[in-house]
């Protein structure tokens, strides 16, 4: 019971959707199939949040070392969901204007986009930004040219990088168009950087993303036979 | 130690009378609004006349507007504009090392994201799709006046039913109960992922490298350049693929091929490097332009307080 | 009163129409075509039709505003309008059509000021239709069943007990060196099993890798952190951990907190993530999964710690840094491969095998095509551009089984 | 020296970067742009369309990676209005959002005619990553009952009489990551030959190349691309040329270059301590 109707759950909403694939008829199952995961999708989120919140209030119970940010952590989510889910600051909408309700809960002025605007915003876009100094610094210590495949990559890096600024269009663009009858122009940077991309880096990533198509395939019918049952966990509980 | 602290202490004074020097010598980091009447009419059908609802409305303006009648300094905005920049600031000083600052700026950053997935999750998918469709008559008289599902649609309450096993998992026992939709989750996961990438990743691929290895123009003659590029792809998908070949030893030819996949999936990754590296920056400019335009008014590029 | 307004309103709309028909409506599109769409459920029907003789894209204002599409079941009176389209378009797939209705289209072209032309009704009725299989995938349903067929055959003989070849894969030694320096130096060991959830396969694939790692961390007895971004994944990781540390006969040792979740927003959970890092210092840090920007957040500050640091991904835009700031990395399938070597299970190895037939597969279909796009191109070989189009448009396109 | 710059404190390397990206900003830096063949192809999808085309814009992307997408986003909504396309937003990312209500305040704001319902529409976020997308595919109802304002799309004029996506002449993706661009070539345009291009960050663009062009139209790849874009659009529609807010992603391209050429000289002086300590027998 615990470890069978999961299985046949998951070979049969599997089996569906690969059929609803090929045979129209069944092509509504499939959407319903999909619905159904989308809406447990957005409990997910409900399940996350839970999770969040018992692991914080047990790290403040126990005193645990840095429970005050716990702290911070737990006002902050509440304060967040209770500004969304009630919807303060919102007005009603211009389509509806007697129902408050209705308005989105993302309104420009209601207090759920404050949080977003300049809560969320600024500290996930500079936690983003960081990563400008963190490239600087893995450029300055860690691209070592060790052998010859790192010295292939740091190359084609060094062509990239300047190929798409203005540096190397301006370092490169006395190479003539034409000369002893060949297209010497493709000595450009910006252009040996289009044919890089267009070349190299589109057969590199073609092999790679064929070898995960692959890969996907056989651990989704393993998954589906039954084969793979690592989600289901090792032990009954 | 000492000369660090005083240093430090330095620092904060310089930047801090930097600061205030802005705010009350420019007053960078304000922001103004302006308030926004809309009249709506609503068509009653039981009364005759239509009745007006007039709807109010708070709208950020450009500073360069804050004299103009209506435009008022707003608390809670310039509030918000100073909070804003000091978690920017403070996220950027982990760049130093770990600190409190970063810690709380961190906390709030966690919490605020799970609580907003959530709120947004909730808004649009469990009351539009799940409720809207298992109670439609309550949903639009509250939460969704412009709902046109008619019949409750009783299929919804199997997903409904797995969301409830779905969250037994936050109960101190029974979690097993939770496999049951996880295994539906995993299992449609598996279903559309195996046909989305065999078509798109598989079979449009190897469509999509099949081309002539010799290529002749309209007129029948040799084009070496396109020639030579048609066959580096083709050849270098194959010794790539070669690499990722494991029934055998990469020894002798296939061991030369091997290694002859190894180099392309460098240069590869060399422009992969290139490219995300052109994305950074640009994020970092973005920041910094938020620093030096909204708040501290250093720079003016969209020219919203020309004439100041 | 009210009726009175309206019916005069009607008039003067209908008195104007009139007048606007006889001086600029455009003139009407030709060869209205309605055909059912192949290969759907049979809610679909494609209407076509060629532009009205004023619809020129080198007069302005256009003479042409759009295309109104009308429908009318057999039987009914009134015809519905189902779509418009731009000036300059020419077909509209009309996809609220009922299944085996017969339906009767027509097209009308409307000028500025809603002046209409004269309908132009196609033809001949059409009724859509459902197929009972969609002949534009017959090949893929061919290739799709070849695949899954040899990965479970495989998977059959190596459950039969015949010893399956797999090359050995570099740097999983890295895997058991770094627990060891890890243990020696007395520190934790950070285990990143990516930022998706567990329906994605490399979460699997690097829960394999954790069910090794906690093996020797359980031997060794070293602390293992596991911070997760999925509270399923989380369920999972506790899971295979505890049960390699019972199975090393050392349950006291297994500490369910170490294992926990920190959120699902991306870099709330690389905050998090790093804060631990710096906070512990582990000497040994792994990342097996799914990364996106936190792969380089990730690995320079466990280089910032000193850390050795072993990695794998299938996410072909993050190699570049981990290749780069890693002591290992596993690069894409090789991930996958190393997850089955470690497991040691049957199954996972013939599945392995199954993939390489796949990669065959691939080298074999280039070879013929591209030999056959050459040929075609240089000489003027019927037999080759046939079996080219049947190769590109049939066995790897739409076009049907057989041409 | 070597010693010096061996044992160097990475934070003086964030220190040179922070000064280098923060230099151009503030002296306003410009440098011209040459359109790449990619761009110029995205660019015509979206041009020789007829004017008034169904595009769906499929806007994935969050605040954080605002600073690299943002400028392209709003390229590509005010390329389509300039074309009088009818544009649906759209988002696989709860954050994203605000950020469509970005967008469309730029087609309030610059043009007027442009009307709620008749030529844009809102349709908001539907969770489950590409899971909404094989829905809408097919049956954009099962997803997407109501807009963002609660009303019904059988009652709004521009999508009373859309079935699914696959009645779009175009889609529009600008994407973030996860799910994005490869998840709309997987689940839309591929299986049902959708015509789609697509913006993206420069650490997604290179995976894409293999789509390029029998899958996608086009790819934008970063603020490169964004600038590249933005000139094209400029030199189509000279009626830009004055407005700063149309060159947002030219305006970047500044601390780019400076930026670009400041780490490819820390790789060189890198390296160069690598192979002196080589020589001396410091490293291993």
């Amino acid at each position: 019971m615990k470890r069978t109707v999961p299985l046949i759950i998951a070979g049969t909403v599997g089996f569906v959707l690969i059929v609803s694939y090929f045979i129209p008829y069944t092509e509504s199952w499939g959407e319903d199939a999909m619905t159904w995961f989308n809406i447990l999708a957005a409990i997910a989120f409900v399940l996350g949040a839970g999770n969040l919140v018992k692991m914080h209030l047990k790290k403040i119970s126990d005193q645990q070392a840095g429970w005050g940010y716990s702290a911070i952590t737990l006002a902050a989510f509440f304060f967040t969901l209770i500004v969304g889910m009630l919807k303060i600051g919102v007005t009603p909408s211009e389509k509806y204007p007697t129902n408050a309700w209705a308005g989105p809960y993302d309104q420009a002025g209601s207090a759920f986009r404050w949080v977003y605007d300049y809560l969320f915003l600024p500290l996930s876009a500079t936690m983003f930004a960081m990563l400008a100094f963190y490239i600087a610094s893995a450029a300055f210590r860690a691209f070592r040219a060790k052998n010859v495949e790192a010295i292939a990559l740091l190359t084609t890096a060094f062509i990239v990088l300047l190929g798409r600024t203005y540096a190397g269009v301006w370092l490169t663009d006395w190479i003539p168009e034409e000369s002893i009858g060949l297209e010497a122009d493709a000595l450009r940077l910006d252009n040996v950087t289009g044919t890089i991309m267009n070349t190299f880096n589109l057969a590199g990533m073609r092999a790679i993303t064929i070898g995960i198509a692959l890969g996907v395939a056989s651990t989704s019918l393993k998954v589906l036979l039954g084969v793979d049952r690592s989600y289901l966990g090792s032990t009954d509980d | 130690m000492k000369p660090q602290t005083l240093g430090w202490t330095l620092l904060m004074v310089v930047g801090g009378a930097f600061l205030i020097g802005r705010a009350v010598l420019t007053g960078a980091g304000t922001v103004y609004v302006q308030d926004v009447e809309i009249e709506v009419e609503i068509e009653d059908e039981a009364e005759e006349e239509a009745q007006v609802v007039t709807l109010q409305r708070v709208e950020q303006v450009p500073p360069n507007a804050r004299s103009e009648p209506g435009v008022r300094l707003s608390y809670v905005h310039t509030f918000g504009l100073w909070v804003a920049a000091a978690c920017t600031l403070g996220i950027f000083s982990f760049l130093w090392g770990d600190n409190p600052l970063y810690k709380v700026t961190e906390a709030i950053f966690v919490g605020s994201s799970a609580a907003y997935a959530m709120v947004v999750a909730f808004w649009s998918e469990l009351v539009q799709n799940l409720c809207g469709n298992l109670l439609p008559d309550l949903m639009r008289e509250t939460l969704i006046p412009g709902l046109k599902v008619e019949e409750p649609n009783l299929w919804y309450l199997v997903p409904l039913v797995m969301a409830i096993m779905l969250l037994w998992r936050l109960m101190p026992s029974g979690g097993w109960i939770s496999r049951w939709p996880l295994a539906f989750f995993i299992g449609a996961t598996a279903g559309f992922r195996m046909m989305g990438y065999l078509e798109a990743d598989f079979t449009q691929q190897i469509s999509n490298t099949i081309m002539p290895l010799i290529v002749t123009g309209a007129d029948g003659s040799f084009q070496f350049w396109a020639s030579l590029k048609n066959m580096t792809i083709v050849g270098s998908v194959l010794v790539c693929l070669t690499y990722f070949f494991f029934s055998v030893e990469h020894t002798g030819p296939v061991g030369w091929a091997a290694r002859l996949g190894i180099w392309v999936l460098m240069i590869t990754f060399g422009a992969s490097f290139g490219y995300t590296v052109m994305g950074r920056i640009a994020l970092l400019a973005g920041r910094l332009e938020f620093l030096f335009d909204d708040w501290l008014w250093l720079i003016d590029p969209l020219g919203r307080r020309l004439d100041m | 009163m009210r009726f009175h307004h309206a019916a005069l309103i009607l008039a003067l709309i209908l008195g104007w129409n009139a007048m606007a028909h006889s001086q600029d409506a455009p003139r009407p599109p030709s060869d209205v075509i309605a055909v059912d769409q192949p290969n759907d459920v049979g809610n679909t029907v494609d209407v076509s039709w060629s532009l009205s003789p004023d619809d020129r894209a080198d007069v302005s204002p256009r003479l042409v505003t759009r295309y109104d599409v009308y429908r009318r079941a057999v039987g009914e009176e009134e015809f519905v309008k189902v779509g418009d389209q731009p000036p300059g378009a020419s077909t509209l797939a009309d996809s609220n059509a009922v299944r085996d209705t017969e339906y009767l289209y027509q097209v009308v072209a409307v000028g500025p000021d809603e002046a209409e032309s004269a309908p132009a009704a196609a033809a001949a009725t059409v009724v859509p239709r459902m197929e009972y299989f969609r002949r534009d995938r017959a090949w893929f349903a061919v290739i799709v069943f070849c695949i899954c067929s040899t990965v479970v055959a495989f998977i059959v003989i190596a459950r039969s007990g015949r010893e399956l070849y797999i090359r050995k894969i570099p740097g999983l030694e890295a895997v058991d060196e770094a627990v060891g320096r890890a243990t020696e130096m007395g520190r934790d060991c950070l285990f990143v099993p990516g930022i998706m959830d567990i329906n994605d396969i490399q979460t699997v694939a690097g829960i394999n890798v954790l069910s090794r790692v906690s093996q020797l961390t359980a031997e060794f007895g070293a602390r293992l952190e596991v911070p997760t971004a999925r509270s399923l994944v989380m369920t999972a990781a506790r899971e295979t951990v505890e049960a390699s540390y019972y199975a090393a006969g050392r349950p006291d040792a297994y500490n369910e907190d170490d294992i926990y979740y920190i959120s699902d927003e991306q870099f709330g959970y690389v905050a998090g993530a790093m804060g631990a890092m710096v906070r512990e210092r582990p000497a040994a840090c792994f990342y097996m999964g799914v990364f996106y920007a936190e792969s380089l957040l990730l690995a320079e500050t466990g280089n910032s710690i000193g850390a050795i640091q072993v990695a794998g991904t299938a996410m072909p835009a993050q190699l570049p840094f981990f290749v780069a700031a890693c002591d290992y990395t596993l690069i894409g399938e090789e991930f996958f491969a190393a997850s089955a070597y470690l497991s040691g299970e049957a199954s996972q190895l013939g599945s392995l095998r199954g993939q390489d037939v796949g990669k065959l597969l691939v080298a074999f279909l280039l070879l013929v095509g591209c030999s056959a796009a050459t040929i075609a191109g240089l000489t003027d070989s019927d037999s080759a551009e046939t079996a080219l189009t049947f190769i590109k448009d049939h066995v790897l396109g739409d076009k049907g089984f057989l041409p | 020296m070597y010693t010096f710059l061996r044992d160097l404190d990475r934070r003086w390397i964030f220190l040179l970067m922070g000064i280098v990206a923060t230099v151009p900003i503030l002296a306003g830096w410009r440098f011209p742009e040459d359109p790449s063949p990619m761009v110029r192809d995205v660019f015509h999808a979206i041009e020789d369309l007829p004017d008034g085309s169904r595009i769906f814009m499929a806007y994935d992307y969050d605040p954080a990676s605002q600073g690299e997408l943002h400028p392209m986003a709003l390229a590509f909504t005010r390329h389509c209005a300039l074309k009088g396309h009818k544009l649906y937003f759209f988002t696989l990312w709860p954050q994203g959002g605000p950020l469509i209500q970005q967008n469309i305040r730029l087609i309030e704001r610059n043009f007027p005619d442009y009307e709620y319902g008749e030529d844009y529409v809102n349709l908001g976020y539907r969770s489950g990553q590409e899971g909404p997308i094989k829905v809408i595919v097919t049956d954009l109802r099962k997803s997407v009952a109501v807009d963002v304002n609660g009303t019904s799309l059988s009652e709004i004029p521009m999508t009373r009489d859309i079935r699914n996506i696959q009645q779009m002449d175009l889609i529009v993706n600008v994407s973030a990551g996860y799910p994005g661009t490869k998840e709309w070539v997987l689940y839309a345009s591929t299986p049902y030959n959708i015509e789609t291009v697509a913006g993206c960050t420069g650490v997604s663009a290179p995976y894409l190349y293999p789509y390029y062009p029998e899958q996608l139209a086009g790819i934008l790849g970063a603020i490169k691309a964004a600038a590249e874009y933005e000139y094209t659009l400029i030199e189509e529609y000279p009626q830009l040329k004055d407005d700063p807010t149309a060159q947002e992603a030219l305006r970047r391209m500044g601390p780019q270059l400076v930026a670009h050429v400041t780490l490819i000289v820390l790789i060189i002086v890198g390296n160069t301590i690598y192979f002196v300590g080589r020589s001396r027998g410091d490293v291993t």
